[in-house]
């Protein structure tokens, strides 16, 4: 598998409804490999619900999920993430307690023995930037560091989609220009296609190859950010009047 | 683990080992053996406190292990090494079983159904009128060459298991279980099994516990089903706060001092019982951390300049 | 989380090791100890409190008449009492340090548990055991060094049948109740088969729990069975309390005994007065009937002023522990307990309810009973009215 | 005659839940607010029975009919039982909230320092109880103590009451909150430490309002609230931790086996069912009957 516009991650009338809210309706879009693909909305608009879904943390209502070409429609978080898609959390991704060094070993657990584990920490560490932090304990770093050691856990999976739900909150503007460029990095040298969740619409479209836009659980627009930002559904219902900010 | 590591861990264990020679008559050999048991099962305890879960089954798991160990000797005649060997055996089993089920709960639940698992057990054994019922069983002697190294046999099997869990610990397997317990939800996404390495936690626990058993059953010659209530495990969970749960040797400092404690309050008559109750209030009371925090505060305290000495 | 700083507190824990070990140790070389292993803490713990205050009590005495003569010397006598906390483990603790700490050779012990744990130490070391546990388990010629030291089922349990045979000779069913654990057990397997034997038909027989707090479906099962004698032979006093109150509530008429039944008071404390009435007991000490006199009746008093029960079958076993050993020792004229051990079966001692001898062997095929007489009791307006006393044979 | 036992289970189930929910109540309150298990909960309804038992004869000797001796007494006995609550939360529990284990350990120590304490100022033996409301009732040609007909109406009322305060008053609606997600109260500006306190207390007056009305019905001895103990723990675990309602409907399920298996299995066998339906019961439901994810 794996073509320039293969889909690695496909979802066909997606839905999820808790008691009587629907918190995401019919929800269809493709993940392309080797892309980064933005997912966007105003707070309540599903996004988190659609993470839990292809993560298989939450069963969907209906609709069909399909990963790497196959049907994954209600498996375990744990197969998922073993297919090779792996996600962060938007509150904190990564063990408190424990060392910067430890919090990613964990994302190498499942994937390698031995020596080869720490080989791929000292390596997921320098692309990160957090060799100089390694042995510090990851609560008492710097919220930048803290968001950088989540990817990094996520990263040492070498996943084959990397989901990564709203990685740049809380940070400033220069830390979010270098996790911006980590993004790109990472599809680069490892070519991990990714898909983005962001509240940031200015870096998600700086870095986004294509964007999906969400509002109250339905699919309002999919398509390049220059297409986004004038289409006039999106404008109206999620960028408001002033869309160049 | 580094080199270092193995090093004091081989030296202190000869030591421990060696020490025990130390002590010849009856009584202290008789508190010595309780010392170093009560080590292991707070060890055990402890291990699964690395996940963030109490386990208060493990008194029914080291009550299966005192029962293998009584089986095997005086109903069966199986050989010493097998009959010692029965119990943490079947306890690994039950718990994988009993794990696989119960450890998808966390917290408070899994708690209380720990409870409810050691009174059940408890309750069955004493239904059972081929192990003894509410009677117990009589008679579980180690082999006569062991009469006169009984403390020291104890004392290399304890230092050995406690060896194991710290190597485990120290393990990128520990380092998991330190994760989940952080945040169960980080190692799911990266492709860990954590229902499989909770239930491989519990289950090495489980036969830690079961192995603290077959020594009681060895020690004490004589096993009941009251032996194993849920009370077992509180004490468990006593010895692990009073030393400290942060490190292993927190846990055997805890049950080395509670134990001794509860030896010396015997003469107290009565009054034992307030006694303990008392020291297990004002220890938790006053050291939080338990005797670690404490050891490591004075140190932090030697070893700090003046000046942060004054901020403090 | 540092690796480096393990040896700090190990050492810290040899040196506590070493400290405890150092604490505690002898008595005086002419004070004789017998150690007392009972539940201290706990639901047990007014048996225990009981136990150890008569054994003190016959120690004053003998301490006051001069104390004992062996061989010319004359030793004090005094009790040490440990809490077993009513199990074997616990048992064992007490067993230890009474024996090989203390260095203490005459122990006794309550519970079966505990019993059994003290027990493998007592008979392997040369120790001398009082046994204070109701079933005939831990009784007889495998254990030469244990001795009993009051009247249990196997001696009470004749009494009351054979009273009962008389006195309701029409009936003709029994259910039985018992607490699940050793001492239930063990009863019940003594009684059944009396009632058996004795021509009755044992419709049923339950355990519950200990630490069963709601008696009433037991009840209503009791009460289902509507059985001529309902036996209760070893629930105590709060749990028989409650049982009597609910059949009493359900209208259940039938002939109900306690069997081990040693204070009425406490089983009224709970029960009330009217649902106890005409309650039959086995093993309570009809202190103001007849058979006692003054000087017990004081002892009595006393012993209800310092822990809340008047003297009764379980709690006497202190005082009489103290007086067979005594006994046992002025007759073998020596500290060693298998000399005293074979001196106790041939011994006439003063027992609380008065001079007694040894026998047994009917029962445990040894003599290791002291022919202690039975009281049937029943409650009145609650107060213990003598039915029979019975003089258990001596063969 | 089928039908008689029928009714007479049914009485007896309601007769035991509602002992089991007066004392399941404090407990779901400590658990909700504190995210404790409070293991010395018994031992305030100990010593609550055991005043009881001392107070109304000492007061009935000074020359109080019976009913307002108790009532006295009562009162008394929740007043100092609660004084002993804030005294163990000041100087012991604030300092271990939501903290489990450390809770679960000082609660422990504390209900061994108890029942050793109580054990020597009150002595072992079961107290004489109180006779306070004498005679049965007659419910469906069912004869039922009056007593209990007192404990059930009790309970029923507390419950009301307790459930309308936690729905209808300010302190209520603030526990319930701080309850569901502490961080969150605490940002509106709900004095989360005060609060906890107050729910303590609350559940404290619960446990001794429970002893009082048991006094005359269970036994009364030191060691009584260990008995309770247990069963209570089950209750609310198989209602849901933290969970008023849960609380109600996991000490009935216990009730029910206790009385249902108890007549026809026998009273060992029920106590093993209890245990093993507990289990059950988390694996189906693993936060309880009621209790929310």
């Amino acid at each position: 598998m794996g073509g320039a516009t293969s889909s690695l991650l496909r979802t066909s009338g997606l839905t999820k409804r808790f008691g009587g809210l629907t918190a995401v309706s019919d929800l269809s879009f493709d993940l392309r490999s080797g892309e980064i693909l933005g997912l966007i909305g105003p707070n309540g608009a599903g996004k988190s619900t659609v993470f839990n879904l292809i993560s298989g943390f939450t069963k969907p209502t209906a609709g069909r999920l399909e990963l790497f070409g196959r049907d994954c429609t209600g498996s375990s978080a744990l197969t998922i993430s073993r297919m090779g898609l792996v996600r962060t959390f938007q509150h904190g991704s990564y063990m408190k307690a424990m060392t910067v060094r430890d919090n990613i070993l964990i994302g190498t657990l499942q994937r390698l023995r031995g020596p080869a584990r720490r080989k791929c920490v000292a390596e997921t560490a320098e692309m990160l930037g957090l060799t100089s932090c390694l042995d510090r304990i990851a609560g008492s770093q710097p919220h930048g560091i803290q968001r950088l050691v989540s990817i990094a856990i996520a990263l040492a999976a070498r996943p084959r989609v990397l989901c990564l739900d709203e990685p740049l909150t809380g940070l400033n503007q220069t830390e979010v220009g270098g996790v911006l460029g980590v993004f790109q990095r990472i599809r680069n040298e490892f070519g991990t296609t990714i898909l983005l969740v962001e509240h940031n619409t200015k870096a998600v479209m700086a870095v986004c190859d294509r964007i999906v836009v969400l509002h109250h659980g339905q699919q309002l627009a999919e398509g390049p950010p220059l297409e986004i930002t004038s289409n006039a559904d999106v404008i109206a219902a999620y960028l408001g009047p002033r869309h160049d900010r | 683990m580094r080199r270092r590591d193995h090093i004091v861990w081989l030296a202190g264990g000869l030591i421990a080992v060696a020490a025990t020679r130390l002590f010849q008559d009856a009584y202290s050999i008789s508190v010595v053996n309780l010392v170093f048991i009560a080590c292991l099962f707070a060890a055990s305890f402890r291990f699964v406190m690395l996940i963030g879960e109490m386990s208060f089954a493990s008194a029914a798991f080291v009550g299966v292990g005192a029962y293998g160990a009584g089986v095997a000797t005086t109903l069966l005649h199986w050989p010493f090494a097998l009959a010692m060997l029965v119990g943490p055996v079947v306890a690994t089993l039950v718990s994988i079983g009993f794990g696989l089920i119960v450890l998808r709960i966390k917290g408070p639940y899994f708690m209380l159904i720990g409870f409810a698992f050691a009174e059940a057990v408890q309750i069955a054994a004493a239904q059972i009128q081929v192990i003894g019922g509410p009677s117990g069983m009589v008679g579980i002697f180690a082999p006569r060459i062991l009469d006169a190294w009984m403390q020291s046999f104890v004392a290399a099997v304890v230092v050995t298991a406690l060896y194991l869990l710290y190597r485990l610990e120290w393990s990128d397997f520990g380092r998991l279980l330190g994760a989940i317990q952080n945040n169960d939800n980080v190692a799911r996404t990266v492709g860990v099994n954590v229902l499989g390495a909770k239930v491989t936690c519990f289950a090495v626990a489980s036969f830690m516990a079961g192995l603290a058993g077959s020594l009681t059953a060895f020690v004490n010659n004589v096993i009941a089903p009251s032996d194993f209530g849920f009370m077992l495990a509180n004490f468990a969970l006593v010895y692990v706060k009073v030393g400290g749960e942060r490190s292993l040797f927190g846990a055997v400092a805890g049950a080395t001092v509670m134990v001794l404690l509860s030896s010396y309050s015997i003469v107290l008559g009565a009054s034992n019982e307030l006694f303990y109750g008392a020291a297990i209030v004002v220890t938790i009371l006053l050291m939080p951390q338990g005797l670690a925090g404490l050891v490591e505060k004075i140190r932090l305290r030697l070893m700090a300049p003046k000046a942060v000495r004054r901020e403090a | 989380m540092s690796r480096q700083m393990m040896a700090k507190p190990l050492l810290g824990a040899a040196a506590l090791m070493v400290g405890g070990l150092l604490i505690g140790g002898a008595g005086p070389a002419d004070t004789i100890r017998l150690g007392l292993s009972l539940p201290l803490s706990g639901g047990g713990a007014i048996w225990g409190k009981g136990t150890a205050w008569m054994c003190d009590k016959a120690a004053a005495q003998i301490n006051k008449a001069g104390g004992v003569n062996v061989q010319g010397k004359v030793y004090k006598v005094a009790c040490v009492a440990y809490d077993n906390k009513y199990t074997a483990a616990g048992g064992a603790s007490v067993a230890h340090t009474l024996l090989d700490r203390d260095g203490i050779k005459y122990v006794l012990a309550m519970g079966t548990a505990p019993i059994l744990a003290t027990q493998s130490l007592t008979e392997r070391q040369g120790d001398l055991l009082f046994n204070l546990s109701w079933g005939k388990a831990t009784k007889g010629p495998k254990f030469p060094l244990t001795f009993d030291v009051f009247n249990s089922p196997a001696e009470i349990g004749p009494a009351i049948i054979k009273f009962i045979a008389k006195t309701y000779s029409s009936a003709k069913t029994v259910v039985m109740l018992n607490v699940d654990d050793a001492t239930g057990r063990e009863t019940e397997a003594i009684m059944r088969p009396m009632w058996k034997k004795a021509g009755y038909r044992v419709l049923a027989s339950m355990f519950y729990e200990r630490g069963t707090t709601e008696f009433q479906p037991t009840a209503l099962r009791l009460a289902s069975y509507k059985a001529d004698i309902i036996d209760l032979p070893t629930l105590p006093p709060p749990d028989a309390g409650k049982v009597l109150k609910d059949l009493q509530t359900l209208g259940v008429k039938g002939v109900k005994i306690l069997d081990d039944g040693t204070s009425a008071s406490a089983v009224e404390a709970t029960s009330g007065r009217s649902a106890l009435d005409g309650v039959y007991m086995g093993a309570a000490i009809p202190i103001d009937g007849p058979s006692f006199d003054a000087r017990q009746r004081a002892i009595s008093k006393e012993a209800k002023a310092a822990f809340g029960d008047p003297v009764n079958l379980v709690n006497i076993s202190g005082y009489d522990a103290m007086q067979e050993l005594v006994a046992g020792i002025e007759k073998a004229q020596s500290l060693n307990p298998h000399a005293i051990a074979k001196a106790l079966p041939t011994v006439h001692f003063k027992s609380f309810y008065g001079d007694v001898g040894f026998g047994g062997a009917a029962a445990y095929g040894v003599n290791i009973q002291p022919l202690l007489p039975v009281y049937v009791t029943q409650v009145v307006n609650g107060k213990l009215v003598d039915r029979a006393k019975v003089a258990v044979s001596g063969k | 005659m089928m039908s008689a036992t029928f009714v007479q289970l049914v009485i007896i189930s309601l007769e035991i839940g509602s002992v089991y929910v007066l004392f399941s109540l404090g407990l779901t309150l400590i658990f909700g607010i504190m995210k404790v298990v409070n293991f010395a909960h018994g031992q305030f309804f100990a010593v609550s029975a055991i005043l009881v038992t001392i107070l109304v004869p000492f007061l009935a000797a000074h020359g109080l009919p019976v009913l307002p001796a108790y009532f006295l007494a009562t009162a008394t006995t929740v007043a100092v039982t609660v004084m002993i609550g804030w005294g163990v939360y000041q100087f012991g529990l604030v300092r271990f909230l939501r903290d489990m284990e450390g809770a679960f350990i000082l609660t422990l120590g504390l209900a061994m320092l108890s029942d050793g304490l109580m054990l020597s100022i009150f002595g072992g033996a079961p107290r004489p109880e109180p006779v306070i409301v004498p005679g049965t009732v007659r419910i469906f040609a069912v004869a039922v103590l009056a007593q209990h007909v007192v404990v059930f109406g009790a309970a029923v009322c507390i419950t009301g009451a307790l459930y309308w305060s936690m729905t209808a008053t300010r302190l209520g609606k603030a526990l319930r909150a701080i309850a569901s997600d502490h961080e969150a109260a605490m940002l509106q500006g709900i004095p989360y430490r005060r609060l906890s306190r107050d729910g303590f207390l609350i559940a404290t007056a619960l446990a001794a309002i429970a002893g009082a009305l048991m006094a005359p019905i269970s036994e009364v001895t030191p060691a009584v609230g260990n008995d309770y103990l247990m069963n209570g723990f089950m209750a609310v675990v198989v209602g849901g931790l933290g969970s008023v309602p849960g609380a109600i409907l996991g000490a009935m399920f216990i009730a029910v086996i206790e009385a249902v298996g108890g007549y026809y299995v026998g009273p060992s066998a029920a106590t093993m069912a209890i245990f093993v339906m507990v289990i059950v019961v988390l694996l189906i439901r693993p936060r309880g009957l009621l209790g929310r994810a």
